[in-house]
């Protein structure tokens, strides 16, 4: 079954540059140097767009696009990239039943603009992606930590965050293991447990 | 129109229907299985307690790789048999089985065949009063374990 | 030797006050539990004795010995005094509840009732709301919003539906002349008639007000579990919360013994004027009577196991809107009927006829109409999805 | 309360109450300032003193530990008697990282993670992951492995509506349909245990197929039930659909416009209740949903009665799917191609399912590694919970126990 890693990478799927997309197109013509880079990749189209007009673009986008649906938003932690974070949205829209992929980068502790005022759906997304990553949103109504506590410290899906959690204070469940037992490896006296 | 809904309303057609379906069912037969003393048994592909033959195991340590909450302990050394060949010998195949979640995918990378550490075992009582000692399985407790004595003998109910 | 009268009264309240938790407890909780395991495709308790006969003891065990806790910020006097409040009206309103005709021992002739009350009717409505306060006061004592809420929730639903009960009542005073209980079995004796053949209406109206005085389902709403988390008993425990219990489930005897008396001829076996049926009258009278209060709780346990419940406001509106109106409206129906024929009761029995046989044409209409209008969903669909 | 009065009025001598009790009197005594500041307010805005009457606010904490909150949910109300005012969900007790443990494990040891998140959907869960990855290497799934992978999401489709069903009417009062419910679902399960030796946490699908065939006879077993299962539904319909209590607590409960289920995102059967035909399984079909002939139900009013009426309907929708792909089945691979060490290319991918709740996306950006650089899930009770807030308003506690109900969230999936 093994193919050679010729053939494999021929197989393998590519993107290619979507610049000339009609929405791609739309998107630069109303709103000028905007838009950074577009790519499709397994039929999905992804633009990247400066970070200060992310705003405008949602609105561009569910007004003159029709993409009235905001999926999604997240982040991206490029941990030693610069800038930092890609904040990643996806939109959907209805009358094309097709979705889009703007993504705009940003910096550790830039502010993004808040596209909440255009889509409700965005708020606890952004929230969320508050919380998880510390990118945080100007002109959010309520940013609030979500899903972990208000004082928590640190943001869990930074690629620098401890996997195994950090000491939050918090009583949670003590690793206890059999004598000898448990991933700390060999010991030879390890008496055996019945 | 109107007038039927009337009907229906002041002869409370809806809520002797709806008794009509408890009362029914006061009946008829009931799908309570009296654990105990009843039992159904598993299915064949049903996932249960580990079990590990230590003969056929090449101590390839995948099923450890595979596993995604690193549960499973392989600890091995070489040693020379009769013929001065060189052997694996297992020091230590440890499962956590309590934070276990049972997915299979230790028994689908193991390359034996037949699988020298399995889960089809069909045992599912596996409450125990102390997590740590009884739910931590060293290679003696899976390969030399053995189902729990039945306490009452029980019936088994049809499956589906 | 003949004992003293006062001698059987102690020793009638006596068997009432020890028997009826006892029955509550063994023979009320354990049916409800197990008939509505049946009803839901189960078996219900059945470990603790033979048939999970014994239930109820181990029950009433676990209860006692449970830790009885008092909120640290409740109003302890209070928090102690509603469950009592709760249970001892409803066991002294079993008091008037004739249970059958005087019957002979040795020489004396015993009735099987405490106290025939001249104002019984009266006495009942009175004594049993009174139970109320034991809710009210135990969900605010419990220093707990939800159990407030609860609290609240039954003193309106109680006041409300006192009303359409009571009215209810009226119309079968109408017919009975008299409030005392007993009279009301004597009259329906001798009428030959059991008043909820005329009296259709002012059943369905009375029986809907005592399941929602109750606090049953379809009207659980002080103690909604899904809502409110038991509502005024979430902060109760062992012996207290037993004495709510107590008291829901008394209460509900006595709705189920009322109902009996009032409507059903109480202790009166099935049609005392068909000459075939003379040989029902062999049964004790006694009986008669456990067997259509059994009859009215296991009503309520089909209610409980098949309704969804109603809303707050929902409640209010069918109680002031709707039951109010009707009961109003049956009184009137009565008063015709009795002042078309005075002196005489052909006019109830005519009422009686009429009523059920308009409510059993309605229904069957309603259900033919319901099967017509299925088929012909069934032949509309353009994909079939009917086995 | 009395203790806080009393130590606000300085009767009682400081030495003899605890700290614990002096926190507690200061609070409450800055609570009663703070009402007192708000009534006065009030008063200055009306123009006339505070009554007994007027409105006064009461915060109410509506779970953790609340039997219909279908898990550990938090909902922070203002009540005004029993009116809901103000409705905060707080969610994130259940939050285990599932984002994080994709990161750190290879790409077909996330599947069993997916189990996890939405616990009573966990087909659908493996599917949109397997979705993803595959859309990742451009890999063909076998037309086998399609249609048992649909047979297996539309049975997922049944047993999660059949708990929704049931849990809703328990938070409604109705007890019975719970018990008939689960009691199908169970047999759902047994169909499930059947196949992959698990009952609730399936992982049941792999990247590029399936790890099993079916056993022999699961078909006509299958078969069975579903030929069985519209004669239960319509039990279950006996019971409520017409009931006039049932109807009084759904009709014009909740009601929410297409628009703006559109503007919350919201999807699923939420959506389509509102009068919006939008199916992932009609709009964007993956495996072999465009071969199959099946309805997407829609109602028109919005409103928790529309909702019931929708997913009951799927459900009769699910069964005529199952027939139709047990119908076609045929002898087959049950594993498409996939190189045995999985390494995409550097890219990123967004696929979606229709699970029971609404869209289940995942997005993943991979950097030609073994694991994924970065995976996130799209959930939908998550983005559905949102608009609770917005549907709870004005209606009264026990409303807001029906719309928890209706919107269908698990919490495993909200905190992921």
């Amino acid at each position: 079954m093994e193919k050679s890693p010729a053939e494999e990478k021929k197989a393998r799927p590519e993107a290619t540059d979507a610049s000339g997309h009609p929405w791609v197109e739309s998107l630069r013509a109303a709103l000028p140097d905007t838009v950074v880079s577009a790519k499709s990749f397994a039929g999905q189209i992804t633009v990247v767009v400066q970070k200060d007009s992310i705003a405008r673009v949602a609105r561009h986008l569910k007004d003159a696009e029709d993409f009235r649906y905001c999926v999604d938003v997240t982040a991206v932690d490029w941990k030693t990239r610069v800038p930092r974070f890609d904040v990643v949205y996806h939109f959907y829209s209805f009358s094309k039943n097709a979705r889009i992929r703007v993504k705009c980068a940003a910096a550790d502790g830039e502010e993004v603009p808040s596209i909440a005022s255009v889509f409700l759906a965005a708020n606890w997304c952004e929230r969320e992606t508050w919380d998880m990553f510390g990118i945080s949103f100007s002109g959010h109504p309520d940013l609030r930590r979500i899903l972990t506590w208000e004082g928590f410290k640190g943001h869990p899906l930074r690629k620098d965050f401890p996997l195994e959690g950090i000491d939050t204070g918090a009583a949670i469940y003590p690793e206890e293991w059999p004598e000898g037992g448990g991933p700390s490896g060999k010991d030879p006296n390890r008496k055996v447990v019945s | 129109m109107a007038l039927k809904k009337w009907l229906d309303r002041i002869t409370l057609l809806d809520l002797f229907d709806g008794l009509s379906v408890t009362g029914r069912h006061l009946l008829k037969k009931k799908v309570t299985i009296e654990y105990p003393e009843q039992k159904k048994l598993p299915s064949d592909r049903f996932r249960g307690m580990f079990r590990l033959d230590e003969e056929r195991c090449i101590k390839c340590t995948l099923c450890a790789i595979e596993c995604p909450i690193n549960i499973i302990y392989i600890d091995w050394h070489n040693e020379k048999d009769e013929q001065n060949k060189s052997v694996k010998v297992l020091d230590r195949f440890d499962v956590d089985l309590k934070r276990c979640m049972f997915c299979q995918l230790c028994e689908e990378a193991c390359p034996t065949v037949p699988k020298s550490i399995w889960l089809t075992t069909k045992t599912y009582e596996m409450a125990a009063y102390d997590r740590n000692e009884s739910l931590y399985l060293d290679i003696r407790k899976l390969t030399d374990w053995r189902e729990a004595p039945n306490v009452k003998p029980f019936t088994v109910v049809e499956r589906g | 030797m003949t004992l003293p009268p006062a001698f059987w009264t102690y020793l009638k309240v006596v068997l009432l006050v020890a028997l009826v938790p006892a029955i509550v407890g063994f023979v009320v909780v354990l049916a409800e539990r197990r008939l509505m395991g049946f009803m839901q495709a189960r078996l219900g308790p059945n470990r603790v004795g033979p048939q999970g006969t014994l239930q109820g003891l181990a029950d009433l065990l676990k209860l006692v010995t449970k830790e009885d806790i008092t909120p640290s910020r409740a109003e302890k006097a209070v928090h102690s005094l509603a469950p009592v409040l709760a249970v001892i009206p409803a066991l002294t309103a079993l008091s008037v509840i004739p249970f059958g005709p005087p019957v002979r021992v040795g020489r004396t002739v015993v009735p099987l009732w405490v106290a025939d009350v001249n104002i019984g009717l009266l006495f009942l409505l009175a004594i049993t709301s009174i139970g109320v306060y034991g809710i009210i006061l135990g969900g605010w004592s419990s220093n707990n919003k939800y159990s407030l809420l609860g609290g609240l929730r039954s003193a309106a639903q109680l006041v409300s539906y006192e009303v359409p009960m009571g009215l209810a009542l009226v119309s079968v005073l109408l017919m009975t002349r008299s409030l005392s209980l007993v009279q009301s079995v004597r009259r329906q004796e001798a009428m030959h008639l059991w008043f909820v053949f005329p009296g259709l209406l002012a059943f369905f109206i009375y029986f809907v007000a005592g399941v929602a005085e109750t606090n049953r389902n379809p009207f659980d709403l002080p103690e909604a579990e899904s809502e409110l988390v038991s509502g005024f008993n979430t902060e109760y425990s062992g012996v207290k919360f037993a004495f709510f219990f107590l008291g829901e489930y008394t209460a509900m005897i006595i709705i189920s013994c009322v109902a009996v008396t009032v409507f059903f001829g109480g202790w009166l076996p099935p049609f005392p004027n068909v000459k075939a049926l003379e040989f029902l009258w062999q049964v004790p009278p006694a009986l008669w009577f456990l067997a259509k209060v059994a009859a009215f709780l296991f009503a309520y346990i089909w209610f409980r196991s098949t309704f969804p419940r109603y809303r707050f406001d929902q409640l209010m509106a069918l109680g002031w809107k709707w039951l109010i109106p009707l009961a109003l409206t049956n009184i009137l129906l009565v008063a015709f009927a009795i002042l078309l024929t005075p002196g005489w009761t052909t006019g109830l029995v005519w009422l009686g006829w009429t009523l059920g046989v308009l409510f059993v044409l309605a229904y069957l209409a309603a259900k033919l109409r319901q099967k017509l209008a299925r088929r012909e969903r069934l032949a509309a669909e353009p994909h079939p999805v009917e086995g | 309360m009395e203790a806080a009065l009393r130590a606000a009025a300085g009767t009682m001598s400081d030495d003899k109450i605890s700290q614990a009790e002096k926190d507690e009197a200061a609070y409450f005594a800055e609570r009663a300032k703070a009402a007192a500041a708000r009534a006065a307010e009030a008063s200055a805005v009306t123009g006339t003193p505070p009554t007994l009457f007027d409105v006064q606010e009461m915060e109410l904490n509506f779970g953790p530990q609340h039997p219909s909150t279908h898990g550990v949910l938090r909902i922070v109300l203002k009540v005004d008697g029993e009116k809901i005012l103000e409705a905060k969900p707080d969610v994130g007790y259940l939050h285990r990282g599932t984002e994080k443990l994709f990161e750190t494990e290879t790409y077909p040891m996330g599947v069993p993670h997916t189990d996890r998140m939405d616990y009573v959907a966990a087909a659908t869960n493996n599917h949109a992951y397997c979705l993803t990855i595959e859309k990742l290497l451009a890999v063909e799934v076998p037309r086998r492995a399609q249609l048992i992978r649909v047979i297996l999401d539309e049975l997922q489709r049944l047993s999660s509506h059949l708990v929704w069903l049931g849990t809703s009417g328990i938070d409604l009062g109705a007890v019975t349909p719970f018990w008939y419910a689960f009691r199908e679902r169970e047999q759902i399960l047994d169909f499930f245990e059947e196949y992959c030796g698990a009952r609730l946490t399936l992982n049941c699908m792999r990247i590029g197929g399936l790890p099993f065939d079916l056993t022999p006879g699961w078909t006509e077993r299958v078969a069975e039930f579903v030929d069985d299962l519209p004669a239960r539904i319509d039990e279950y319909e006996q019971l409520l659909t017409d009931n006039r209590i049932w109807k009084k607590r759904t009709v014009g409960i909740g009601v929410i416009s297409g628009e703006e289920c559109i503007e919350w995102g919201l999807t699923g059967p939420v959506i389509r209740a509102s009068g919006v035909e939008w199916d992932l399984r009609r709009a964007q079909p993956y495996e072999c949903y465009e071969e199959l002939d099946f309805v997407v139900p829609t109602r028109q009013n919005g409103d928790t009665y529309d909702r019931y009426i929708v997913r009951v309907q799927e459900m009769r929708q699910s069964v005529r799917i199952v027939r139709q792909c047990l119908e076609r089945l045929e002898p087959g691979e049950i594993r498409g191609k996939v190189p045995r060490v999985i390494k995409p290319v550097a890219e990123e991918v967004y696929a979606s399912v229709e699970s029971p709740k609404g869209e289940l996306g995942f997005y993943c950006v991979s950097n030609g590694s073994n694991k994924p650089y970065r995976m996130h899930v799209r959930p939908p009770s998550f983005i559905n919970l949102q608009a609770l807030p917005r549907l709870a308003k004005g209606h009264l506690v026990s409303d807001l126990v029906a719309l928890i109900g209706t919107i269908d969230i698990v919490l495993g999936e909200v905190d992921r």
